[in-house]
Order: structure tokens, then C-alpha cells, then sequence
């Protein structure tokens, strides 16, 4: 699987760590170097490496990055566990702790050698040529616009209702005002003392609105001066002509 | 010929090749060989097939046979139901023809979005119709003689008057709310 | 075979074309007809040439053999070398798509640099592939139709070597405690 890429030796790594794409990067490398396949690799012998490599990193008094500090830390954490005598209660697992690392390792590995098989393939353009200028398919798409004429009616029947000025026009009509009818019948009444039909106080007119509009507002005029103590009235019965006449003494 | 290792050179040469290549154009690529025979050859194998090698002045290329040369632009129709949008600036258009855009806008109530006159001059049912004389000349738009044909029209004195509109129910404030509801929720499947 | 219509169409209008085309798109330009059928005579018809058609994520296009590479390989226009950090962190993406950028940074080990992914954006192999529900919603990441006819790949199952990976376990999906170990200490310096 890691055929393809170069093994590094240890003696050919070089101090910088700059070279390294970061800690696994190294360890990786230095797993390479072990010259065994990654799943038999000596997860233990590979910390030492690490740790080893790190020192003399350290002795060249080199800056080194953080975060191969705290890989250095955690191996070694790793490699104490593992030279420990076996604890079953231990949590967790140093043995399992150690797979995974060779896990993250093989993966590592493998992406990188994919990456490389991948750039080494028939590539458009280097390798392989498609036509330097089609001419291009095309595909026009036109709409075909349907409406039909209910359609197109209902919408302008929409537009003008829409649009038609929503207003309501009272026509002028003739017709007596309560103000007009309290003169007339206060006046009219006087001071007799004689009952009177209330149609007796309507004004004169053929208009058959007015007529109607003027008894209305007669009535309602003899209702307000009757309150007023102003005049009496009376009716016999339901539908019976009403009868005015003005208050005895009043 | 298949086998040929020669003649697929210079296949891929010309195939591969922005411009047309002269016999010694391909020679620079391929190397030793006939290369006049190889495309002779070639041109042969590919003569009545969907692609032909050619020769333009000297040059060879490979093009698509001329005659499927339809193929590569295909139109397709596609129904699609006008917006309410439309169908009202069309109807307006029809009504008060010839009339601007700000007049369609006042009897809409709404500005006209972009686009809307498009869609109804690329269905062919409105056409621009000159230029008003007054305060900026706007443009004016009427129907078209195909716009009368799609709706069975022998001319614009066809179009129902207010009165036919507002017996058939279509001026009835009620009926248009309804109406509208039907033609919004119509519209949103666009 | 060469007189069949249909068959020429087919071949007209993928060799006509700029980019590879599905049988469906094919099929808008030909009309009626089993273009399925028809490609795959014209496979065979083209295998051996100098010319061949491939099936690259479902969609065919014509292009020179490979083994002719030697003589069509256009030295001046040498493709721009891609990095370690970005060649890696493509192949991560093909064989586990879809793949969040935590993810990518647990296989190798280290942060993505800015700029790693807008260099295979730009080359048009890697697209964002919606998000994750899940913690934080992470964008996820994934390959392109174009990253597999540029490398000359069928499907994603064509990656080399993806059964065998596949197989010892090594696509799993990433798990992400087991990284967090050193990835999270390490991050908190930066």
C-alpha cells in the first residue's frame, strides 16, 4: 500500500520540523521507517522513535510547535501504560489506546497513497484530450404561454371593479328637518286647546317623499314638545288618528 | 485499421487539435510514418458516420456531419400558464390599446414588474406601436393580429363590452374576490 | 452500423458537445430512440481508436486514448502541481464523501490551511454537499462530475484501490473522539 512513496530512514529525517505536516505526519514517517507493513508495526518502538526524535529536536534547542509537545506527552503517557503490567480495570485501554493510533496511522497512509495513485491517473488535459473547441450542443428552451379568453375577460373585469371608484351617491331629496318641523308645529299648535290631527300641521305638497319625510319629522317634533310640557297628545287606539292640542294652562 | 497504431495517432492528433492541422502539423506529433495516407484512410473510415474528418485548405479537422448540424440546437416548447400579472397588462393592452406603460400601471393600480410586456411580446400577442406625442414621448404597446387568432377574435370590436362583463358576473365585486383567490393560487404553481 | 440514423446522431451530438452528456441530455437532442443502445455500440465501435468514449459519472464524452498521451502531451501548458496538504485532503474527500472539514483534519493529523479547499473549489473537483444535522451543522464536502472525468473515473467505486480500503476498515466513518485526544489540546495553542 505505501509502495509508491518513498521509505524515509531515520538517519535521512532531518532535524527540521518544519519538514513535517505535523506530528502524525512524523510519526507516520518514522512508522515507514520500521520497514513493516503499518499493521504490524511496533506501536512501542515507534514512541520511542518520536520521543527520541523530539530530544534531540530539543538538544539543537530548535523551536518545536505545540502540538508535537502534546503528542510527545500523550506517547508517552501511551508507552507508560503499555509497559505497565496488565490492568484489566484500567480505563482506557492502553492495548486499544495503541490500535488506534496504528488505525489513524494506516489511514493516513492510505489517503496519502490514494492521493498519489489519483494524480498519477489519465488526467483530462495532461493525459488524456477531449476536442480543444466543440461546438457545443444547446438546448432553447421556449415557453408556450397559455391564457385563455375566460381567462383574459375575468382578469379586465378584475382590473375595472378593482379600479372602479367605490363610492355611494346619495341623491338630494326634499324633506323636512326636525328643526324645521319643531317651529312649524310649536307655531301651529299655539295656544288652542282643541285636539287637532297631527296631519293638519303638515306642510302643503304633491311630493308624495316630502310628505312622508315631513309627517316623520312632525311626529318626532310633537314627540319633543310634549316632553318639553310644550303641548298634550292622544290616540284612541292602535292606528288610530293622532291627536294634538296645545297643554291646557301651558 | 483499428489495429493500426499509426492512423490512431494521427486520429487523436486531429481530434485533440484546436485548429486544423496540415499533414506536417500532425507529422511534428506522430512522428515517422505516411501521415497523408493515414488521414486518407481516416477519412474514408469516418465518411457517412456522425462525425467527418474534412479538409479546409489543406487542413484536416474533424467536424460534425453538417447534416445533423439541426441536432445541436434544439428548441423545446413548454406550456406555462400566464401570471395574473400578464393576464391583466393583456387585457388592458386590449381594451385601451394603444396605451403606455404608465397608463396600464394607473389602471392596474400596481407598477408593472420587469419582464411582464416580455413575456407577453414573446408569446407574439403584443407588439410597441409608436411613440406618443407629449410629455416623454412614451412608448406605446398594442395587440397583435396573432393575439386576435389565439383568443377567436375577428377584431377588437369582438372584445365583450363593460355590460356583457358585468352579466356574465365578471364586474361583480363578490365574484372577483373569488375569482382572484382562484387566479393567485393558479399563479403559484408557476 | 454506419448507416443507422439514430446511432450517428448519438455521435454527433456527444462529440459536439462541451461537456459529457447524461443519455437523457443526449436523448433531448436525438429524439425517439434507445440512446443507451446507441452509446454503447458506439463504445464499441470507438474502442481500440485513437478516439474512445468513456462513461465518466454516468455521462459519456470522447477523448484520446491514453496510451497516445506521449504524443499529445503539451509540455508549455504544464497543470500546476497541486500540494501534499490539498492532494491529500482530495483524496480524503473522494473516499469518504461527504465529509465535513473536522473530518478531514482528523485523517491528517493537522489543520486545513486556509486555502486547501478553495484550491480543489476552484479546479472544480470539490463542492459543498449541503451540511450535517447533527452538533454545529457542519458543511460537508464532496467530489464533482467534473473531478471524475478529469481523473478518468466511471464512478467513485473506480477510485483505486477503494474496495480494499473499503475492506481493512480504513473508510470508516471517522471517529472523531479518537482524534479529539490530540486535536483539541493541540488547537487551543494556535
Amino acid at each position: 500500500m505505501n509502495a509508491e512513496l518513498p521509505i524515509c530512514r531515520e538517519e535521512e529525517l532531518t532535524l527540521s520540523l518544519g519538514t513535517w505536516e505535523g506530528p502524525l505526519d512524523l510519526l507516520l514517517n518514522l512508522a515507514r521507517s520500521q520497514k513493516v507493513d503499518l499493521a504490524q508495526i511496533s506501536i512501542l518502538q515507534l514512541v520511542e522513535q518520536y520521543l527520541t526524535y523530539l530530544t534531540r529536536v530539543k538538544a539543537l534547542k530548535l523551536e518545536i510547535a505545540a502540538d508535537y509537545l502534546v503528542m510527545a506527552a500523550w506517547l508517552a503517557y501511551l508507552k507508560s501504560c503499555l509497559l505497565l503490567p496488565n490492568d484489566p480495570q484500567q480505563d482506557p485501554d492502553p492495548e486499544e489506546l495503541a490500535a488506534r493510533l496504528q488505525l489513524r496511522l494506516q489511514r493516513l497512509d492510505a489517503m496519502r497513497d490514494a492521493g498519489a495513485r489519483l494524480m498519477g491517473r489519465d488526467r483530462i488535459g495532461r493525459d488524456v484530450f477531449v476536442r480543444d473547441a466543440p461546438e457545443g450542443v444547446r438546448l432553447v428552451r421556449k415557453s408556450e404561454w397559455r391564457v385563455d379568453a375566460y381567462d383574459l375577460y375575468a382578469a379586465y373585469g378584475a382590473v375595472r371593479a378593482r379600479s372602479a371608484p367605490v363610492m355611494h351617491v346619495v341623491a338630494p331629496r326634499a324633506v323636512l328637518t326636525l328643526e324645521a318641523a319643531i317651529d312649524r308645529v310649536s307655531a301651529l299648535v299655539g295656544s288652542r286647546i282643541d285636539w287637532r290631527r297631527l296631519e293638519a300641521f303638515l306642510p302643503s305638497s304633491q311630493d308624495p317623499a316630502f310628505r312622508r319625510s315631513a309627517l316623520a319629522s312632525s311626529f318626532a317634533a310633537a314627540l319633543e314638545l310634549a316632553r318639553k310640557g310644550r303641548l298634550e297628545l292622544a290616540q284612541a287606539g292602535p292606528f288610530e288618528p293622532i291627536m294634538i292640542r296645545a297643554t291646557p294652562g301651558g | 485499421m483499428i489495429g493500426d497504431g499509426f492512423v490512431r495517432a494521427v486520429e487523436a492528433t486531429l481530434f485533440a487539435s484546436a485548429e486544423p492541422l496540415a499533414p506536417e502539423e500532425v507529422a511534428l506529433h506522430v512522428g515517422e510514418g505516411d501521415v497523408r495516407s493515414a488521414i486518407a484512410a481516416l477519412a474514408g473510415q469516418y465518411a457517412g458516420r456522425g462525425i467527418e474528418l474534412v479538409e479546409r485548405g489543406g487542413r484536416w479537422h474533424f467536424q460534425t456531419a453538417p447534416d445533423l448540424a439541426h441536432l445541436l440546437r434544439r428548441t423545446r416548447e413548454e406550456q406555462r400558464r400566464l401570471s395574473r400579472a400578464a393576464t391583466e397588462t393583456l387585457a388592458i393592452i386590449a381594451y385601451h390599446e394603444p396605451v403606455s406603460r404608465a397608463e396600464i400601471e394607473a389602471v392596474r393600480g400596481v407598477q408593472m414588474s420587469r419582464g411582464t410586456l416580455d413575456v407577453l411580446m414573446e408569446a407574439g400577442w403584443v407588439r410597441p406601436a409608436g411613440r406618443r406625442e407629449g410629455p416623454g414621448r412614451p412608448l406605446l404597446y398594442a395587440t397583435t393580429a396573432q393575439f386576435l387568432s389565439h383568443f377567436g377574435l375577428g377584431s377588437r370590436r369582438d372584445l365583450p363590452g363593460m355590460e356583457d362583463l358585468r352579466a356574465a358576473g365578471l364586474l361583480d365585486p363578490v365574484d372577483m374576490a373569488l375569482h382572484q383567490l382562484q387566479l393567485e393560487s393558479a399563479n403559484e404553481q408557476d
